[in-house]
């Protein structure tokens, strides 16, 4: 068996593992699971692209933020990755990471939901599907929060949509810009009509962030679905898009047994989007960070024109976090 | 609809079909015979049976009740509580789309902006009104009015009866996502009176996107939830059959909501379903929108825009640990 | 020759005629020239329908607003017939009739714009392409105005723009509903530049009556085109148009000469537009006067809910106009 | 585009061809006879023609220096004057209009909202951009980027360059007419500054609705007009042959609308026109932005809206008797 057949089976056998836990995703659309980068000892040395198959040094992978340098494959990266991605080194500072789950409903489908949280914590070293924080990119201050998609699927639940209002209220109480990054099956089903809440609450406190004329720039990236799309994901001011992500509303799945026939290969995709009028950009990984930096910049210097003050107060970044 | 219609019977109504008939026959005997004991008695036992069946309906039949084909529509709602309606069309883009219907109507002296979305009842009403499933343009229509209500200071009633926001491929292409998104978040901007009613399905975002009001209230077989319970078994039990579990544990019925403190009251229909009597249940609708109106006009603008955004700022159940 | 052969040549005739007058409206799309119904003694008795050829008597069509009995088809009103269809009889009082046409670009083509404007004044029976003044509609007081068409195609030059902006101004000055019913090729060619600019300065009024929360009910007659729709006749918070007319951006024959293929019978007609979401309302013109009616009085009962002012001032008519 | 590129010269520039050629020629010879005095007498007679030649082009002229396709297109400016360039995509409900470019520039430390028409190239990037003729998700676009800017008190500059707004059949089934009404409407409500620049062709209310500024500019060989010359002579006229009588009597180049004070500036191009020296005209693009901001810096935003609104209201010439 060749080392090319060797991580051929290791991968199916973890593909299917995560298939089934990860077939619990928010809304149950049809997302193909992508196996961790590297999360066992054997795979430390060397990874398979998603994108061209080709095995890449691990360490070079990360370096270049899980971008292949063959083939430009975006992997998907954890939570922390991304805010380490986007903030200055050192400067998050976590929020409201005693917020966690509980099972409002009693739900249990062919397992407990309790047992579901306490195996994605497991399986996503998370304690839920986004961590939120203060940080600065570039030295300037933001709030900022990331999902992480290997927690059950990225699902929008009672956690989810506390900890986004309580990052965007700080993100008024300190008039410093606010950014997303979302990545998601959608509403997560088993708190059921609380996760559907969500939507309304986050979208709620988007609407005050916007009277107070402060900036969100909301990422989306591979993949962001349903009840998140639908709400604040798709409310920023400015909308980027890493390439070939699939966003959208319903699932390719859902779609195509509604109105049953094939659709076109690159619906749903980042570029997609762009063409359709609904994102503003689509950027390369390596690009992100002096993108949002320079966006942030952009919008902070203009508004003493108009009342003499700024709209982004450059108040000592941890002061009263 | 004509009421004078027959009306279709549910599965879990056959017992009660059965003893019917079987109290038919024996009075037409009885009418040869005098024997009216037996009948008296099964009289008795029906309205005993039907008294069992009608108070501890499932989550499942909930379902089918709120999905009957003679259930009264929101169009059948809106005609009937006000003498006036003027239905006004379009997003002014492109689209007037027929799965939901918007207009003006009066109670009790004030003009009220009545939104609904409205299925057919006949093959052909269903593709015009694509089985009451909206497309971005009709919530981009909704938005339109939601904002011509607020102009003009009229109160708000939505009427809520969809399967959810249609999946199909020109719906993704004119960004479904946001226009649900956008109807979240200006709804919470809006300083007049707004009162949600699920009359029927609450079909997750697509209902949402109405929903967002200072009262949410509920028909009493009506359902509001995530997702459909079909779709829920389907992703969860790895198979449909299991409809009725998922709906039992997704919490789905007026009676749960309220218990969630989800909405706000519940309105009674008839014993059997609102399609029994749609004259009662319009009767019932319009008390309930007069009293909550009556309430909401105590109300400031800016206290009426504060109520509805801490009212779902408060949803959501975790732990703080 | 018998009486229908009679009429016939005697209309080619006079179709002809005002063909080479109407020539020259507004940005001269293809409207078909409908001869008026009945300008000389001959015709006094008979008229024949632009719809079905039936002969109709004149004083009867005159009764039914120019409506065919047989087949519903709505001829052209002229600007004072159209103000006397609204109006309450005796109740509309002109302003602005002496603001009139002046020939700012020494505009000469085939033939010198000054001339065109005497002609256009004897053919039309009026001073310039609209009429407005302060009315009332069921005794409740409005700003209205109505767009000739006879007068060089119903054009839009300075004096069209100017009488407008006036017009609104007295609207919100008064705080009363604006009515403005359009029938217009577009901009008026003659005076270049300036004609466009009245796109600009109609507009620009109408954001100050929208920011003053007054009602704007546009009615789109046949014909309406060019800078005219694209300017104020859109942009009414009601748009009504009158059945089959035809409404729209750019002239058929430009569109087909651009697009170099046919174009379907019902494009740009009222039905074509309210199916696209470009309009609310198709309303006979029977119905017209109390459908506004009470739309303006649907409009004004209830703002006192906000401000304690009622949004409408119910002032003596005529004080000060 | 490559500056280097060989310059295709117009019809009137035929006189300057020959003697330039002519004088190559005398040149050669020269250099082996020494005979220098006819060149010395032939250069003059080439300054003087060029001087005469340019110094009084005609309306038709113009347009044909308007239309060059060597021209600098908006695109060329705004990549010209800033050091920043992030254009922004799509109206977010379904298209992202290449004619129509829009995003965030830097001048001076002040961040700019840049919106612009934008011909193609060549064939393949006309087909992309439609010749530069905007569709109604394009003006959606721009309104769009209009409100983000007064969101974030960014001053607006807009670059025109188009033929006019598409009249095509899915431009009128997506409501050109409001799309551009809109606009007009909405732009007269904005707090901050606005700075329109006529580079090219501006085409009737496809370019107004990038028009209603504080500050209209035009390029010395730009033209404004209600209607195309040769969509004037056809309808006017009746042959488009006419166009030249037509360009003239119009009244369409920067001078004659500096003379009508429908603009405020004529920013000069190099002799010959802007595509002789793409840089220059990007310089004194650059500059003339500058000093109108500078100006308008001075200026409240409610002082802003007021000037504006009262700049347009004033256009107009007619007579009041
Ligand atoms: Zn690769
Ligand atoms: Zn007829």
């Amino acid at each position: 068996m060749g080392l090319k057949d060797f991580f051929k089976t290791r991968q199916l056998k973890k593909a299917a593992k995560l298939q089934s836990q990860l077939s619990t995703n928010g809304n149950g659309h049809d997302l193909k699971v992508e196996p961790s980068i590297c999360d066992d000892q054997l795979c430390v040395l060397w990874t398979k692209c998603q994108g061209c198959n080709e095995l890449l040094y691990t360490s070079e992978l990360k370096k270049n933020h899980s971008v292949c340098k063959h083939c430009g494959h975006h992997h998907r990266l954890t939570a922390q990755e991304r805010i380490d991605l986007l903030t200055d080194y050192g400067s998050f500072l976590e929020i409201d990471d005693n917020i966690l789950p509980s099972d409002p409903l009693n739900f249990k489908d062919l397992k407990p939901y309790k047992d579901r949280l306490k195996e994605a914590e497991k399986t996503s070293n998370s304690k839920e599907a986004i961590i939120t924080g203060i940080g600065s990119i570039n030295n300037q201050p933001v709030a900022i929060g990331a999902m992480e998609f290997q927690y059950i699927g990225g699902s929008m639940g009672s956690v989810v949509g506390e900890k986004i209002v309580s990052l965007a209220e700080r993100a008024i109480e300190k008039r410093i810009p606010l950014i997303l990054v979302s990545s998601s099956g959608g509403a997560r089903m088993h708190e059921g009509i609380l996760s559907l809440m969500q939507m309304a609450k986050t979208a709620g406190i988007l609407k005050k962030l916007h009277e107070e004329k402060l900036l969100y720039v909301s990422l989306l990236t591979e993949p962001t679905f349903g009840g998140v799309t639908a709400s604040f994901a798709m409310l920023g001011d400015i909308l980027i898009a890493e390439p070939r992500a699939r966003i959208g509303f319903a699932g390719r799945r859902v779609i195509e047994e509604t109105i049953r026939q094939k659709i076109p290969k690159d619906f749903q995709t980042a570029e997609y989007l762009l063409e359709n009028g609904q994102i503003d950009l689509v950027i390369p990984r390596q690009n992100l960070k002096p993108l949002v930096s320079d966006l942030i910049r952009l919008h902070s210097q203009n508004t003493k024109l108009k009342t003499g003050i700024s709209p982004f107060s450059k108040i000592p970044l941890f002061a009263g976090v | 609809m004509k009421t004078k219609q027959e009306i279709i019977h549910l599965d879990f109504e056959k017992p009660l079909i059965a003893l019917s008939k079987q109290i038919s026959e024996l009075e037409e005997k009885a009418l040869k015979n005098g024997n009216s004991k037996i009948i008296i008695d099964l009289k008795n036992q029906y309205e005993k049976v039907k008294e069992q069946i009608y108070k501890n309906l499932s989550p499942i039949e909930r379902i089918k009740i709120a999905r009957h084909p003679q259930r009264p529509y929101p169009l059948d709602y809106i005609q009937s509580i006000s003498p006036a309606w003027y239905e006004l069309h379009g997003d002014r883009t492109g689209k007037d789309d027929a799965a939901i219907v918007g207009g003006l109507i009066e109670i009790d002296g004030q003009t009220i902006m009545a939104i609904g979305t409205q299925k057919g009842r006949n093959i052909k009403e269903n593709q015009r009104r694509n089985f009451g499933m909206p497309s971005p343009e009709g919530y981009r229509k909704a938005l339109r009015l939601f904002y011509h209500a607020e102009k003009f200071n009229f109160p708000i009633v939505t009427f809520i009866d969809t399967p959810g926001a249609y999946p199909g491929l020109e719906a993704e292409e004119h960004n479904q996502s946001h226009a649900i998104a956008m109807n979240l978040r200006e709804l919470a901007g809006l300083t007049v009176p707004i009162i949600a009613i699920v009359t029927g399905e609450g079909g997750s975002g697509g209902a949402l996107a109405l929903g967002v009001a200072n009262r949410v209230l509920m028909l009493e077989n009506s359902i509001y939830s995530v997702i459909s319970a079909e779709g829920c078994a389907a992703i969860l039990w790895r198979t449909k059959d299991k409809a009725s579990e998922a709906a039992s544990a997704l919490k789905i019925t007026a009676q749960d909501l309220y218990k969630l403190g989800v909405i706000d009251e519940i309105i009674p229909e008839v014993e059997g379903g609102a399609h029994y009597n749609h004259n009662q249940t319009c009767e019932n609708i319009l008390n309930a929108i007069k009293s909550h109106l009556r309430e909401l006009k105590e109300l400031s603008p800016e206290e009426l825009k504060t109520d509805r955004q801490e009212k779902f700022r408060r949803l959501g159940i975790f732990n703080r640990v």
